[in-house]
């Protein structure tokens, strides 16, 4: 066992893969410069010394273009691991995420295949409003994709890994306060999220949520940071004689609907946190997901807190309005009894 | 110029294939035999056939949403794509692509692209997996006068250039992006001159003549094979059809359609070929009869495949070993 | 009053528009080329010869670079209305709408607008993965922006003119079975949406929605194709004594959240019909809007009928099986009883 | 070439305050007294400023992640621009948009967008509503070495060209884009050599000199002005600092950058100045004198200005007239 931060146990995710397989490779943007910070969260940092810059590819500036590249080389029978610097410039590479990597195996009869990662930090951190977004919704809704978002150092090694192995294309969504990157990479309000990570390899298998707090009043489903939201609410409502079951799906897609189903037909009450904007955002799929197949045991609406449908704001002390708080949280569950 | 022996008489055949498929394809489609719409390549058939004479069945193409050429080019069985076409189960894409994806990876035919210019960065990605790996395999792009004006172009081939991948960008500029002219959308004469801003070789070649591209194709493929990297290859062509179903072309002349048309490679082909004795009236009238029996076998196959079932519609969304 | 399709209002008030202000202009690919086709549906046809080639402004294919050309244009004092060929190809034009269009009035506070149309077709009309789409979702999820999807000529001519006059991007959805258009651009199986359309000027205003049927036993909300769908399973639920009330929203965003709030409260029951993919889909956040806002007002589940999480597929018989069909709407809605 | 009456007094004042300003922004920075991240600007002030001299108050500047040299020189007030990297409400943008984000488009200049090259098309854009409009303002968009291989950058320039709009694109290629050296990402020794490959002129000027910029500047914003369409200028230039907050710098020289530190254009300036006698020492600590208590004078307005409500979040979403 040893403690590592997230960004600690990614690098060792991808470390370790590409010691086991050498196709596996990184590409993206000042990841592997000597000198340079391993890419923008330091995920890769020093990995350029072990696998060399073959295997640890620095690009242009060039979203779109070396995101098809990783797509053709995934089809040519590598195992790219891409990055962008934020998630906001994946709306750049889109066109190839979602009409080509996505796609193709589909489109070919199921014939060609397309094993490649894409990580992308997310989440609001005093920048402004393009480079604080949450990413997630637009590629759960694209068929074709997995969808990861690791909360915890353990959870994001072995998903990591289990990405990489896995066939189809995969996009990793990182929380920027939830690194831990060290050094001049540090993050303003970033959380403790250290974990301890097992010496020996394990994996842990796309699809499959946990509960993070056990609880029979109110099931909180998060994601990323607002798992710690959640988990921190729980607390506090505990205190008031509220028991809350927090969830966290780890896996967006596919998602693990029957964990998160099971919980509300215990609890009866469901609230849905995450960091996106309301309308269109992931919690809205939840929602709908109980709203058909858990009906008849809800004894209260459903509530999602989420972003406002703004952009983010640059100014703390309107990002701190804008990100859900523990506040929030406490509020909307307590509104359900 | 470094001489080269010509496969000219399997060139001719492969073009004359691509011609005769395409012109039932378009008979199919115009009683309704065939769904959806269809980009015909016939024209340019000197640039798929040119080009791909040099390649290994290990080598790659990604095409565009013109594919049928290529595809043939490339080795795709008749049958497959026309059972493609039909949206039959017996595809080369089960039914899943149709005309604008059709593919076949196991002769290094991707399901074609039809996002323009999105198989750029793609064919740089299938070469520099090939220079990874080790297996001096070579990619291929082809694309339209038109993709060379998206982000992806650009993109793609400056990687290709800084990293010196095997792989040989060939724009077919037949002169129309859709219904769109050259002119109004370059204001350089040369698409191949873009070639300089990424550092790599770009060479102008007549896209009507299939001894030029092949001959241009040749170098650069032996270029990329060999580890000099990529090249862009300017064809200079033309669609002599629509730019899909049912196009009335009122946006050109007359004239100008006569012009290219004088210059058709598989009649000129025909005449080189009997001009240097490497064939007769006969040889090419017994080519012509095998051509036409290939594609009634592969209309037969296509029409006479059972359908997909509708839950098909289920299935190959992710990839299963 | 004018019969006329969908293609023809859009046009008509698009000339309309362009008459009343110079400022308007229309910027995509083969839009306004002699001899051409007026746009890929025939929407701008003839357009050229009464405003000249500068206001039906031709451009390479190069849909980021003409969608922030138009981002321009708009801060800088025109109106463009910029147009893709097929929606799908929306995604290479993704950053300038999401991170600059959507985002600059806000990052500026307030000071700065883009009065931009972006009109794009969305539906399956058998041509495979790449052309097929429906991007709603992926638009309703932006703050900063709005989205109308007319399925009428009536709308389409009074919605569209409110969207040109509008200070904020709105992005237009437009089915290619709807549109009618005609000669070499037919459509296959498309349906007959022409309609009256008054010969004195009208505007519809973003955000109002409408009920295409009044019923009393359940809510089905539709949206552009599956309008018709809603209406058509509505006349066979009739006959077996099911009344079903179809609400067409014409604007997703603003949503008129209460117009359907209203009729669920009535009803007792929901189902959302919509083309695109299941998972995170525009129907799940109806779902979850009706989940929290009308809870105590539902009698039965929500149900959600969509395409399947795959792409589109090319073969008639399957895609026919991937577009919702009446039979599908019929049986949701009886589940309910 | 042709002989101008150089600002070169003016420019200075301005070269200098944009130093100043950032000097100070970055001790605000380290002491915690302002959040986020900054990119700063400090070594380039000779571009922006040799460019926006040419610039009418209602021309349009369009700018990246590194803004602040920009609005500067184009006219944006320092306080306006210190309230913003405070989160002020007094900020030129409210507090909405922070440091990389900075414009006021009362002067011209739009607020920056971050997401590199995506400015390009849309200064494009700016451009083709003064040429319809008839109004006869110039867009400028600056950017880095790394926007350069954007596909905006492709697509905006080749729009720019064919339809000969009034914007000069003035690529600052200060040699890296964040950590990566512009020799792992070109394959060309200029930047300025891609205009080609839209028919559009490309020059190549001293970055570090800002009478070379100016001259330069001054030929391409008078063609544009003038209708004769655009120009794409790259200035060799080199950020004296980190990328952005807090960067080591350990992917480059110090020998390198002692080599560019030389060629500094503000200590330059103010010897060229004393040289031509259009200064003496005693009018350069004057400016100095100024230019110091105009940076005071931004940070007491900025620390005293009141933050923004928490729900000021909710407004200006959409635009209200
Ligand atoms: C990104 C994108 N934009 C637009 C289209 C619609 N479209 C299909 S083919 C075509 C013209 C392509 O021109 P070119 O690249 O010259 O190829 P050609 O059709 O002449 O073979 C267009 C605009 C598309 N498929 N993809
Ligand atoms: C599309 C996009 N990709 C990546 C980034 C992250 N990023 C910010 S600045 C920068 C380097 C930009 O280099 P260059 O264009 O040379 O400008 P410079 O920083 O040198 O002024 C990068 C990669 C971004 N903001 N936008
Ligand atoms: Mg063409
Ligand atoms: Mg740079």
């Amino acid at each position: 066992m040893a403690r590592m931060t997230i960004a600690e146990a990614l690098r060792q995710a991808i470390r370790e893969e590409m010691r086991r397989d050498p196709r596996v490779f990184c590409i993206g943007e000042d990841i592997g410069i000597p000198g340079g910070w391993g890419g923008a969260f330091t995920v890769t940092l020093g990995l350029a010394e072990e696998f060399g810059h073959e295997r640890i590819l620095d690009t242009p500036i060039s979203e779109l273009g070396f995101t098809g590249i990783a797509v053709g080389a995934a089809i040519g029978g590598l195992r790219p691991i891409v990055d962008v610097q934020y998630g906001d410039f994946l709306f750049l590479a889109m066109d190839q995420l979602v009409n080509e990597a996505a796609k193709l195996t589909y489109m070919s009869g199921g014939t060609v295949k397309v094993p490649l990662v894409m990580r992308a930090p997310v989440g609001a951190t005093r920048r402004g409003a393009q480079h604080a977004q949450s990413l997630e919704a637009f590629f759960t809704h694209v068929p074709g994709l997995k969808v990861i978002a690791p909360s915890t150092a353990y959870d994001a090694k072995g998903l990591l890994k289990s990405a990489i192995r896995d066939d189809n294309p995969v996009i990793v969504f990182e929380h920027k306060l939830l690194y831990g990157s060290k050094g001049p990479r540090k993050e303003h309000g970033a959380l403790d999220a250290t974990g301890e990570v097992p010496d020996e390899e394990y994996l842990i298998p796309l699809g499959k949520g946990i509960i993070r707090r056990e609880g029979r009043d109110v099931t909180i489903v998060g994601k990323l940071l607002t798992v710690y939201r959640a988990l921190e609410a729980a607390e506090r409502l505990a205190q008031e004689g509220i028991e809350a079951e927090v969830i966290d799906p780890r896996t967006l897609v596919p998602l693990d609907k029957e964990l998160i189903l099971e919980s509300v037909r215990k609890t009866g009450r469901l609230v849905i946190v995450e960091e996106d904007n309301l309308t269109g955002g992931w919690a809205g799929d939840i929602a709908a997901i109980v709203a058909e197949e858990a009906f008849y045991w809800l004894d209260a609406p459903i509530k999602r807190v989420s972003a406002p449908d703004t952009p983010p704001p640059f100014a703390p002390v309107m990002e701190d309005f804008y990100v859900p708080s523990v506040e929030r949280v406490v509020q909307a569950v307590k509104a359900l009894f | 110029m470094v001489q080269v022996q010509l496969p000219l008489l399997d060139m001719y055949r492969t073009m004359l294939t691509i011609r005769r498929f395409e012109e039932r394809c378009n008979q199919l489609f115009l009683q309704g035999r065939i769904p959806s719409t269809l980009h015909l390549y016939i024209g340019q058939e000197a640039v798929a056939v040119g080009v791909c004479a040099h390649l290994r069945r290990d080598d790659y193409v990604v095409s565009t949403h013109r594919p049928h050429g290529h595809a043939i080019a490339k080795g795709v069985s008749l049958r497959s794509i026309m059972a493609e076409l039909h949206g039959k189960a017996t595809g080369c894409c089960k039914g899943k692509g149709g005309s604008m994806h059709v593919g076949d990876m196991s002769v290094g035919m991707l399901p074609a692209i039809a996002i323009v210019g999105a198989n750029i960065p793609i064919a740089a990605g299938l070469a520099l997996a090939a220079k990874r790996l080790g297996t001096d395999q070579v990619a291929v792009a082809f694309f339209g006068d038109g993709a060379a004006n998206e982000g992806a172009f650009h993109e793609g081939l400056n990687m290709a250039a800084i990293w010196d991948l095997p792989v040989v960008y060939v724009c077919e500029n037949n002169l129309y992006g859709a219904s769109t002219h050259v002119s109004k959308v370059f204001k350089i004469a040369n698409i191949a001159d873009r070639a300089a801003a990424y550092g790599m070789p770009g060479v102008v070649v007549d896209g009507m003549d299939v001894e030029a591209v092949y001959q241009a194709a040749g170098e650069a493929i032996a270029r990329a094979r060999s580890g000099g990297g990529p090249t862009l290859i300017e064809c200079k062509t033309y669609r002599f059809v629509g730019h899909s179903r049912s196009d009335p072309r009122t946006y050109r002349s007359k004239e100008e359609e006569a012009a290219w048309q004088a210059r058709d490679p598989i009649p000129n082909t025909a005449q080189r070929l009997i001009a240097l004795g490497l064939a007769d009236e006969a040889a090419l009238a017994q080519i012509e009869r095998e051509v036409e029996a290939a594609v009634d076998d592969a209309v037969a196959f296509a029409e006479s495949s059972p359908l997909p079932e509708p839950t098909d519609t289920l299935k190959h969304v992710f990839y299963e070993a």
